[in-house]
């Protein structure tokens, strides 16, 4: 949610450090695809290491991350098919040449709104300026007409007919929270202090998060105490309540 | 007109409530004296026989509409709300009143797109309330209020019209509730519910 | 001003939102000529030097407050300062204007990166908004708001320069081609034609 408001960062536009290129990711790519920088000279490792790395406030949600490894995989596809190449004296692979040119015709036809892009943006500079009053017209709202219940029905048996794609394919990470209370529950019956991160350790974001939630639950009911001495340190976790 | 009449003309313009003048002077950095004359030139901008005029109320000055156009103006405010219930918001209340109580997770899957702005929404409009929380999940549960069922004249979401392909009736509803909401596609099987 | 001027100017005040013509006739039962002719009379009483000023946009007229006040009413109304649009934020803009009503999967198709986060930010920002779903595939269709209108001072999404005038030249187009088409033969040298 939070991320969601603006001026939030934005994934496209966050800044990449490299000994090639230091600025925003979404300049980074702009000059690549225009060949001013050499996709070749490209640490594309490093570059992963930047965009996705261990910093704090490089860690995206679930569905910036799975964004940006698509774009970051397709940037290492191009580097190692420029590296590898096809020898030149046996005929191309008649699928690369398909993919290239649907590339192709993909950036020609999105070029358009990459430049309108470019036009709105200058245009809410020049269009800053005016004010709208934004005060509700005053009075008692008129009754709202009634509505009809057929429209809900239509409205849900839409819903239904839909064939949702089925994702039975997908390995599902599934946490649980009430395991991770039980867990939590177990290691303070231990020890009268738990540090979250020794408590994750070597476990995954999902988990992680789950903990998080099972700690914020024992905490609300009263049956652990979180302390986090520093910002963005380690979580203390205290039992023995009640 | 000086500068200053034009910046308190906009300030009256925009602002939802009157303004002092010492509102105005520490917004405009104008002294006293010089407000009094803006806010009598803005006053003579807008003499009778135009639609707005300048009045001091509630301690401050205001722009506000003339009282002999009252008429018309009382249509502007009769005209139904343009945004009634768009298709999404019926949508969601359609979610909610035939699977209620349901967490937002789940009306998200069904719907297929995030449901947190439309649910707040229609939280704040009332036609929606929370409704304790699940038990497993500890997500937050919705149900739809008196006024929505009021709204559709419903005696209560059972009085709902049946659809199509499920009837709600006990233990079959609770199991295709949970299909429904469990997997976030509709059954295992290439037509989904069937 | 005559009656209707009058009644027009009060209007264009109270309502929050731009209201066209045929809004206007439907409120004050006049015809679309007189109300023209009305919307000009207001329009001219507001003229260059007022605080004031009546626009065409977002499908309708507004009254609104003259740009270089910007900054006196920004201190009456904060404007968050970190309101921008980021570049990923204005082709998300830009591809619903063109092509609205759209759905997210078309977005990404021609973005080339999922675009449910950028349109789930928009909505929430309330420069786009849902527009009912797509008939055949069911996925939401989403267009752009009065609030992006307003912003862009666009009368509507019409009102965008033609996209033909964004199209690459032949040339353009040519020289891309051979870019992503030539890359990777060794035989074009370790530089590609850059």
């Amino acid at each position: 949610m939070s991320r969601a408001r603006s001026g939030t960062p934005d994934p496209l536009g966050q800044d990449v450090d490299l000994d090639l290129f230091e600025g925003p990711l979404d300049l980074l790519l702009t000059l690549v695809l225009r060949e001013e920088i050499d996709l070749l000279e490209l640490p594309v490792a490093a570059l992963v290491r930047s965009v996705l790395g261990e910093r704090e406030e490089a860690r995206w949600d679930l569905e910036t991350i799975s964004e940006l490894i698509v774009l970051l995989s397709a940037l290492a596809e191009l580097k190692a098919r420029i590296m590898l190449g096809e020898p030149a004296d046996e005929e191309p692979d008649p699928d690369a040449i398909e993919a290239r040119e649907r590339l192709a015709a993909r950036l020609i036809a999105y070029a358009p709104f990459a430049r309108a892009a470019a036009w709105l943006g200058a245009r809410d500079s020049a269009c800053r300026g005016p004010r709208y009053r934004r005060v509700p017209v005053d009075g008692m709202p008129p009754p709202v007409e009634p509505g009809d219940p057929e429209a809900l029905r239509a409205a849900m048996e839409a819903l239904l007919a839909f064939e949702q794609p089925s994702v039975a394919h997908l390995d599902r990470q599934r946490a649980s929270v009430p395991e991770a209370i039980e867990r939590l529950r177990d290691a303070l019956a231990r020890g009268s202090e738990v540090s979250f991160e020794r408590h994750i350790g070597g476990r995954g974001p999902i988990e992680e998060a789950v903990a998080l939630l099972a700690a914020l639950e024992l905490s609300r009911v009263g049956e652990a105490r979180l302390d986090q001495p520093r910002p963005l340190g380690d979580i203390l976790i205290r039992g023995g309540l009640r | 007109m000086t500068a200053l009449a034009r910046a308190v003309e906009a300030l009256l313009f925009l602002s939802p409530e009157p303004l002092s003048v010492g509102v105005l002077a520490e917004l405009t950095g104008a002294g006293e004296l010089d407000l009094d004359a803006a806010i009598a030139e803005v006053a003579a901008r807008h003499g009778e026989g135009t639609g707005i005029e300048v009045a001091e109320v509630a301690g401050g000055w205001a722009l506000r509409t003339r009282a002999q156009l009252a008429e018309v103006l009382d249509r502007l405010r009769d005209r139904p709300p343009e945004d009634t219930l768009s298709p999404a918001a019926l949508e969601t209340l359609a979610v909610v009143g035939y699977l209620e109580p349901v967490t937002r997770p789940e009306i998200s899957r069904l719907r297929g797109v995030a449901a947190d702005h439309m649910v707040s929404a229609l939280v704040e409009r009332g036609l929606l309330e929370e409704a304790g929380r699940d038990g497993a999940a500890g997500a937050v549960l919705y149900r739809t209020t008196t006024a929505m069922q009021q709204r559709f004249e419903l005696k209560g979401t059972e009085d709902l019209p049946p659809v199509e392909s499920f009837q709600l009736t006990g233990e079959e509803a609770g199991a295709l509730k949970r299909r429904l909401l469990g997997g976030g596609h509709l059954g295992d099987g290439p037509q989904g519910d069937g």
